[in-house]
């Protein structure tokens, strides 16, 4: 079954797909090749990781029309519980990676239930439990850092290369190709979506919100907590500075990507084209030697930039459809204006559908 | 602080209901836990009234806070968001900061031109929000990243210790002063109450008033509740989105500069803390995230409860992690209990025969569902 | 005859203080089309939901095929082979026709979605309606008789024995009810049981056997045969005291008077072509069209929401250009009551004053734009007091009132702006009888005060009871206006065969 | 509450000097980092050794001016009489000095003096950070061998100790005569771990192959760029700040140069004790709002195991030398 993309949707990819060439091609010109060269492209796609899945984390509460302030906060909690196990307490590295991923499931299912339970928004719901965890964070690490020495077979993984390309690069895709699956395939990633476009008309269905707001928050969290492992495998080291930064970068992702705040849709290919682009501007940064400030000056004009074009796309499709109907509507008026008295023309057998007069019966003059 | 009244005739026929409706609004809630709270940390720690070291301060940060709620309930109004409150914060009192140091501006003068310039940027952003259709959440991000970037990328242009330090005349009474300044015939006011409270409390009516009171305020908040109703009922939406968008960025820059007088310069970092804050203080106060509903004696409420916690836990010591933990189970219990209560008091609705009108006019007053309730 | 299909004895229902069913019993018997009747709010909907276990009730027992059922979910109700197509439209805008048709029961194939089966399922469905269309279209590309057809078509998907249609020919053309009339028909013939509420009751009469009329959630009249009560004693007992026959006032509207509002060959953004039309002050000038024709949007183009291209807007006699409702209600005197009250016509989270006074504010204001509050409430009883709007205070909410209230509500606040032309889309969706015709006399009440009117109604008789003259409008063309004689039989005729000719060409 | 003007504000100057353990310190970091993880031990000490009320130290100021602020007025509020303050806001953290200082409290800035040219605190001890960072990127010039391409990566434009360390570092490279080459600084990436991992790979990956040494002045750029460098397998010779652990480990394994040690515990102790004689009125400052350099330590792979003693010579002159010349006591 091939998936069926709404027009808008299709050109919006175009737009970004043109957006990575053209930024690629730049970058590769200015470097004098250097920019496709190995080392500049494994680091390229090593920085990836993260923000894809950051943005798909977030991508799955907008599915369900919430938002998901807690997940740089999950994922710092996630790396720093798994370093503190493995490092202090000696937990094996590897059941470390998985406290990660645990951390982040049971951080999320606890928001979708507290957004349940309590009936609170979950914007503040989520502002709340980041607080806390945030709290939790800095317990457990304090203001050092725990070296990745310590779990040096993961660290191996985060430095890998599977198929020529970072191997935390390659997870990141297959968690996506798997939430793009889980959405198109599954009833739960359907009921989803059918939850966040429309609560009422989902409940009549027979879907529980409930059970929809549970499952994307706790999505939502175990995707943050694969971040976080991403960050305890590929860093030289874990500390309380982890996920700091991911809280805004997460929603640009998939609002670049097309994803609508409002609920009822997700755009995998799009977050991850939107990553792309987003990782551009690092490098351009880099490349040309500017400050930082300038990547969140230029991802701020992104964001504007590509909501604002597809306004603009819209509202002159409709405008199109408008002139069209006008042109067909002006010619039937001018070809009824040759035989006159439209109402005077032969009469046609009144519909059998007709409804029976019974206005008429009310009416006594 | 928005109690603005009905008129003086039917008050006095309505004042015993209108006791009976306020005591199971979510600002007396509010007010009842800041109470207790106060009393709880009096009892155990006597010194915590000092007011220079405790109260003062405590004022200032309250003073300042409410106005960024107030800056962000503007746009909740709407059923908006703004998320760049910090960012706008930072960008208008850095004009401020400009005028003062580059200009050699007087200090009202500076002020004005910080405030003008967060109504600008503010209202370049409710421009586009209404020119686009684009949702606010996503502008208002888009806004916060491009501030992000350029504010501090002005400030090192403009001067070496990416910070304008210059305090003209007035500056320092604004920011740091005390009632203890301000002294007749031999005697001085208490060290306890900042200057700065003056001059927040006459914004505070003066957005009430608006909301209250006046048919501007009227049109926000039926945009608010629904913007294509709003239109089709002869309010114009889009000039009233712009409008709220530049108060609500006038407001931050506002609590922006107040912050810069009162720690002492400019600097790229006013308005960090602003944003998630923002959003407590309406929240916690019972402003609706959906719109058409607004609190401003909440949002001030909200604003205390949240400071109060955070300086209570403080006084008692709690290291950095004790303190995020417990203000966020503190919120969210209070939050919790907060719906249980309303949800609660919902159940039994008889539609009253004839009930009196609402207290406050209902822009400020209690959620939608409990006009009925409560009457 | 055979057993019941479905019997629901002693249904109680409450809501936060209001007793929604009092008591109320229902038997539907298989190969039968039963009509439940009621005004506003008499607890129709109410029923059906308590019937799909959409809300739970608070006593009743529900026999399915004699056996008893409680469901706490609609899915359960699904299963047990009862289909249902609700008052208000309820689907996921971001879906398919397909997946809205399937949702309760998405096919599957190895625990995945089957995507062919999906689509197979809902063309099947569809099919049953003659409804063509491609079921991979996104739902939010459809009109609202559209997705009112997905519904119907979603209602068939699983095996129903029961079907419970809430007033499914509110916003479709007749054209698609007569398909809906095909397929209940067929059901019936296969020995289904549908339950049937409709406010139009020419329709009842066509297609129903049996008759249940609630008032007040009481159960007035129980399993009738239709055919033992005729028209006027049916309205009577859903009102409960018998109505007056309803009066066409006499109308003179000076035609020799310069018209206030008139169009001159207008084309629009919208699509509109050729556009000519003048209403009088006083006149009822009504605009019919199948749905979907471009009447709203023609009153969008006055309203300066699209834009005229082409062509003149006169307003008093002199070209006009409106940007918006308000630039219309305040430089021209233009008042618009809106075709959805409850998205677009009243503020439901929002009081009674404040629904009524908006459009006033400016007139109220003091200085400083303060807002008298004493004036607001004394202008807003005295509407409430002319329109008859039933309400407990002006602190109400209007999301609390009955639809029909609504409606007033809606009026009432242009009323209040005191316009000297109104544009009233579809005032009656929904409305039950009696409402309809408060609505009528006061529309004439408002006519012979001077306003002139342009009425835009998809109901032909109710077009035909209260225009002077009748435009009809086709595919966003005019395609000629005839005088209004009152005379259902021959305006009807007149009227379809304007449509009809117009589509031959 | 009307308070008569005469007595409003200002601490009672005079009378006899109080005790020792009258004084309760407060050590406010500018918020959490390791960089201050000394200074808990060195408070402990100095309340032993010195027979002190209490030294407490809070790092709860999150990097927030107001936060530290109000932080520091609950502490008077709970009775301390004495602060040892790293500034959050260079700019701003005089007023909080000139305020405890009206209300008659001992100050003392710690590891940052305030920016521009008046220090309202009785003293500031801290490193001299243009001398610290111009050590730091001689040392690595020197690892260079003198010339070549030099990156600095650094912390927080608006730091007041930023544009020293950056002024430090480009007079040493102006002290070569052209024969190294500085690249634009890169600011602003010591906000988190990952921010500057990516900065630092990107250096690598665009200007990798012409860098031949970089400088970090600031910490988590220093972790980042240890394991980058040595990663990359690039012939680049860094330099780090301050000994943390990871640090230190860098430098053992040879993958880091050396690395310019601070000296957070000896402005703890000797700023606890020197605070203390303030406190209780036994002393003032000889010359109000000196600034003092706290030291600055080059450690390589040499000197790794022993570096401490010298930090400790350092830390005791410094006390001796509050005692001869910063103090005038009865
Ligand atoms: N969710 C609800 N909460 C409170 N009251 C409700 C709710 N739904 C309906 N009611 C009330 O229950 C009564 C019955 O409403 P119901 O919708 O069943 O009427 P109806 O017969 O379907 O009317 P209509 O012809 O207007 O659709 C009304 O008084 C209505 O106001
Ligand atoms: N033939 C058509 N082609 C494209 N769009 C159409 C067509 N007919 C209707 N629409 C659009 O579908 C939408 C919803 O239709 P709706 O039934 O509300 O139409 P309408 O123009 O309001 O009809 P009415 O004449 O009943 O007021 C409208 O925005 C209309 O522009
Ligand atoms: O020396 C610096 C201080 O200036 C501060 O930035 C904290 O980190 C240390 O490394
Ligand atoms: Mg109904
Ligand atoms: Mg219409």
């Amino acid at each position: 079954m091939k998936l069926k993309l709404p027009a808008t949707m299709g050109s919006q990819y175009l737009v970004l797909i043109a957006t990575i060439i053209l930024g690629a091609i730049i970058l590769g010109v200015s470097s004098g090749g250097n920019f496709f060269g190995p080392v500049s492209m494994q680091t390229f796609f090593q920085f990836l990781a993260v923000p894809i899945l950051i943005g798909l984390a977030q991508m799955i509460t907008l599915a369900v029309g919430q938002l998901n302030l807690a997940i740089g906060a999950i994922g710092g909690v996630a790396a720093c519980l798994a370093a503190v196990m493995v490092a202090d307490w000696g937990l094996n590295p590897w059941l470390g990676a998985l406290v990660a991923l645990l951390v982040g499931a049971v951080a999320g299912i606890a928001n979708g239930i507290l957004v349940v339970v309590t009936k609170i928004n979950g914007f503040i719901v989520t502002l709340a439990t980041m607080t806390v965890l945030l709290g939790v964070q800095y317990a457990l690490v304090n203001t050092r850092t725990i070296s990745s020495d310590n779990w040096a077979p993961v660290a191996a993984l985060g430095k890998a290369r599977w198929l020529g390309l970072p191997a935390i690069f390659v997870i990141a895709i297959i968690v996506a190709v798997l939430v793009g699956l889980a959405f198109r395939y599954t009833t739960t990633g359907r009921h989803l979506l059918a939850s966040g476009d429309n609560e009422h008309a989902a409940t009549l269905a027979g879907i529980s919100n409930d059970r929809s707001l549970t499952v994307a928050h706790g999505a939502s969290g175990l995707i943050a907590g694969f971040a976080g492992f991403v960050s305890f495998a590929s860093l030289p080291g874990v500390n309380q500075s982890v996920g700091g930064d991911w809280l805004l970068s997460s929603f640009a992702a998939p609002i670049i990507g097309g994803v609508s705040l409002t609920g009822g849709t997700v755009a995998v290919f799009g977050t991850v084209l939107a990553a792309f682009v987003v990782r551009l501007v690092d490098s351009a940064r880099a490349e040309f030697q500017l400050a930082p400030a300038w990547v969140n000056l230029v991802i701020g004009a992104v964001i504007l930039g590509t909501v604002a074009l597809g306004r603009l796309r819209e509202s002159r499709e409709s405008a199109k459809a408008g002139m069209l109907r006008a042109r067909v509507a002006n010619h039937r008026v001018n070809t009824a204006a040759l035989q006159p008295a439209a109402a005077a023309a032969p009469a046609g057998p009144p519909p059998s559908s007709e409804p029976a007069p019974s206005a008429s019966e009310e009416v006594k003059q | 602080m928005s109690h603005a009244t009905t008129p003086a005739g039917d008050a006095r026929r309505r004042q015993g209901t209108d006791f009976k409706r306020y005591l199971t609004s979510p600002q007396f809630f509010l007010a009842l836990i800041i109470l207790v709270l106060v009393g709880l940390i009096g009892a155990a720690k006597p010194n915590a009234f000092n007011g220079a070291f405790v109260v003062a301060p405590l004022l200032t940060s309250i003073a300042i806070f409410t106005i960024v709620g107030l800056s962000q309930m503007m746009v909740l109004s709407i059923g908006q968001m703004n998320i760049a409150v910090g960012n706008m914060a930072a960008f208008g009192a850095m004009f401020t900061g400009m005028a003062f140091d580059l200009w050699n501006m007087p200090f009202i003068v500076g002020l004005i031109a910080g405030l003008v310039a967060g109504a600008a940027i503010g209202g370049l952003t409710g421009w586009i929000i209404a020119k686009t259709g684009v949702n606010s959440f996503i502008v208002t991000l888009a806004m916060s990243f491009a501030l992000l970037g350029l504010v501090p990328t002005v400030y090192s242009m403009l001067s070496p210790g990416s910070a304008f330090t210059a305090k003209p005349e007035g500056m320092e009474f604004l920011g740091r002063g005390t009632f203890l300044d301000v002294c007749m015939v031999g005697y001085c006011g208490p060290a306890a109450i900042p200057v700065m409270v003056v001059p927040v409390l006459l914004v505070v009516l003066l957005v009430g008033g608006l909301y209250a009171r006046t048919k501007l305020g009227r049109e926000i908040l039926l945009t608010g509740a629904n913007i294509k109703a709003a239109e089709l009922s002869a309010i114009p939406t889009n000039k009233r989105v712009v409008l709220v968008h530049a108060l609500s960025g006038a407001l931050a820059s506002l609590a922006g500069i107040l912050l810069a007088t009162s720690t002492g310069s400019f600097t790229p970092a006013i308005g960090n803390e602003f944003m998630l804050q923002s959003f407590l203080g309406p929240i916690l106060g019972g402003t609706l995230l959906a719109g058409g509903y607004i609190s401003v004696t909440g949002t001030f409420l909200g604003i205390t409860l949240t400071l109060l916690i955070r300086r209570g836990l403080e006084l008692f010591g709690a290291g950095v992690e004790m303190l995020n933990i417990f203000l966020g189970l503190i919120l969210l219990v209070a939050l919790s209990a907060e719906r249980i209560r309303t949800v609660r008091r919902r159940k039994p609705t008889p539609t009253p025969p004839d009930g009196p009108p609402p207290a406050e006019p209902a822009a400020a007053e209690p959620a939608p569902a409990e006009s009925g309730a409560t009457a | 005859m055979s057993a019941p299909i479905l019997q629901a004895s002693n249904v109680t229902k409450t809501y936060p203080g209001v007793k929604a069913l009092d008591n109320v019993n229902l038997t539907l018997m298989p190969g039968e089309v039963h009509a439940l009747l009621g005004e506003n709010g008499a607890g129709k909907s109410t029923l059906i939901k308590y019937l799909t276990g959409v809300h739970q009730a608070d006593s009743g027992t529900l026999l399915i095929n004699g056996v008893e059922e409680k469901f706490t979910n609609p899915s359960e109700s699904g299963a047990a082979g009862v289909g249902v197509v609700h008052q208000e439209r309820n689907v996921i805008r971001e879906f398919t026709v397909a997946e809205n048709i399937v949702l309760s029961r998405t096919p599957k194939r190895f625990g995945f979605i089957d995507w062919k089966k999906v689509n197979a399922e809902a063309s099947r469905c569809l099919a049953l309606l003659d409804f063509e269309i491609d079921p991979q279209t996104p739902i939010a590309q459809l009109s609202s008789a559209q997705i009112q057809l997905v519904e119907i078509a979603r209602a068939l998907y699983t095996e129903t024995k029961v079907l419970l249609l809430d007033e499914p020919t509110a916003s479709i053309s007749d054209a698609e009810a007569a398909k809906l009339f095909t397929v209940i028909h067929r059901l019936k013939a296969d020995g289904a049981a549908i339950l049937f509420v409709s406010h139009k009751l020419d329709e009842v009469y066509a297609h129903c056997d049996t008759v249940t009329v609630l008032r007040d959630g009481k159960t007035v009249l129980s399993d009738a045969a239709l055919a033992d009560h005729p028209h006027d004693e049916i309205v009577n007992i859903m009102v409960g005291r018998s109505l007056a026959s309803l009066v066409t006032p006499e109308r003179a509207v000076d035609q020799g008077q310069a018209p206030v509002l008139e169009m001159r060959n207008v084309t629009t953004t919208a699509g509109h072509g050729g556009i000519s039309l003048e209403v009088r002050p006083g006149e009822i000038l009504g605009l019919y069209g199948l749905v979907g024709a471009g009447r709203t949007e023609l009153a969008h183009a006055i309203l300066g929401r699209e834009r005229i291209t082409e062509g003149e807007l006169l307003v008093n006699g002199s070209p006009a250009v409106i940007h918006s409702v308000r630039d219309a209600l305040h430089t021209h005197g233009i008042g618009y009551v809106t075709e959805s009250r409850k998205e677009e016509g009243v503020f439901l989270e929002q009081n009674i004053t404040r629904n009524v006074a908006v459009t006033s504010w400016g007139n109220l204001a003091g200085p400083l734009g303060m807002v008298r509050g004493a004036s607001e409430r004394s202008l807003v009883e005295k509407y409430v007091a002319e329109l008859d709007i039933k309400i407990s205070s002006q602190d109400q909410l209007a999301g609390q009132l009955s639809g029909g209230n609504q409606q007033k509500v809606s009026l009432a606040k242009w009323l209040a702006a005191d316009p000297r032309i109104l544009i009233i889309d579809e005032p009656t969706i929904g409305i039950d009888v009696r409402t309809k015709r408060s609505f009528y006399e006061l529309i004439w009440g408002l006519a012979d005060q001077g306003l002139a009117i342009l009425l835009i109604s998809s109901d032909l008789a109710e077009m035909i009871t209260l225009a002077d003259r009748i435009a009809v409008m086709d595919s966003f063309t005019l395609s000629g206006t005839v005088d209004n004689s009152h005379d259902y039989d021959t305006m009807s005729q007149d009227v379809i065969r304007l449509i009809h000719n117009k589509a031959l060409a | 509450a009307c308070t008569p003007q005469e007595t409003a504000g200002g601490g009672d100057n005079g009378g006899a000097p109080a005790a020792m353990d009258t004084v309760k310190v407060g050590l406010i970091s500018g918020g959490a980092h390791p960089y201050f993880q000394p200074w808990t031990e060195a408070g402990a000490m100095a309340k032993t050794e010195f027979k002190l009320g209490d030294v407490t130290f809070n790092e709860t100021a999150e990097w927030d001016q107001t936060k530290q602020n109000d932080v520091i007025n609950s502490m008077v509020a709970n009775g301390y009489n004495a602060f040892g303050v790293f500034g959050v806001s260079p700019t701003d953290i005089n007023s909080t000095f000139s305020n405890l200082k009206k209300h008659g409290v001992a100050t003392a800035a710690l590891g940052s003096c305030p920016a521009g040219d008046t220090n309202e605190a009785d003293f500031c001890l801290s490193t001299d950070t243009e001398e610290a960072a111009y050590k730091a990127a001689k040392a690595a010039i020197d690892a260079m061998d003198g010339k070549g391409v030099l990156a600095h990566l650094t912390g927080v434009n608006v730091d007041s100790n930023t544009q020293r360390r950056i002024a430090g570092v480009k007079k040493a490279v102006a002290e070569t005569g052209g024969a190294v080459t500085l690249l634009p600084d890169v600011t602003d990436i010591d906000t988190d771990l990952t921010t500057a991992q990516k900065a630092v790979a990107d250096l690598l990956a665009s200007k990798g192959s012409t860098i031949n040494g970089i400088v970090s002045t600031a910490y988590n750029p220093a972790v980042a760029a240890a394991t980058a460098v040595k990663d990359s397998k690039l012939p680049i010779k860094l330099v780090a700040i301050d000994d943390d652990a990871t640090i230190l480990s860098a430098i053992e394994d040879g993958s880091v140069s050396a690395t310019v040690v601070q000296n957070p515990s000896g402005q703890a102790f000797v700023g606890s004790y020197a605070l203390a004689k303030l406190a209780t009125k036994a002393c003032t400052m000889a010359s109000p709002g000196e600034i003092i350099d706290s030291g600055s330590f080059i450690v390589t792979k040499d000197n790794v195991k022993d570096y401490d003693a010298e930090r400790d010579a350092k830390s005791a002159e410094l006390a001796k030398d509050f005692d001869s010349k910063y103090l005038d006591c009865k």
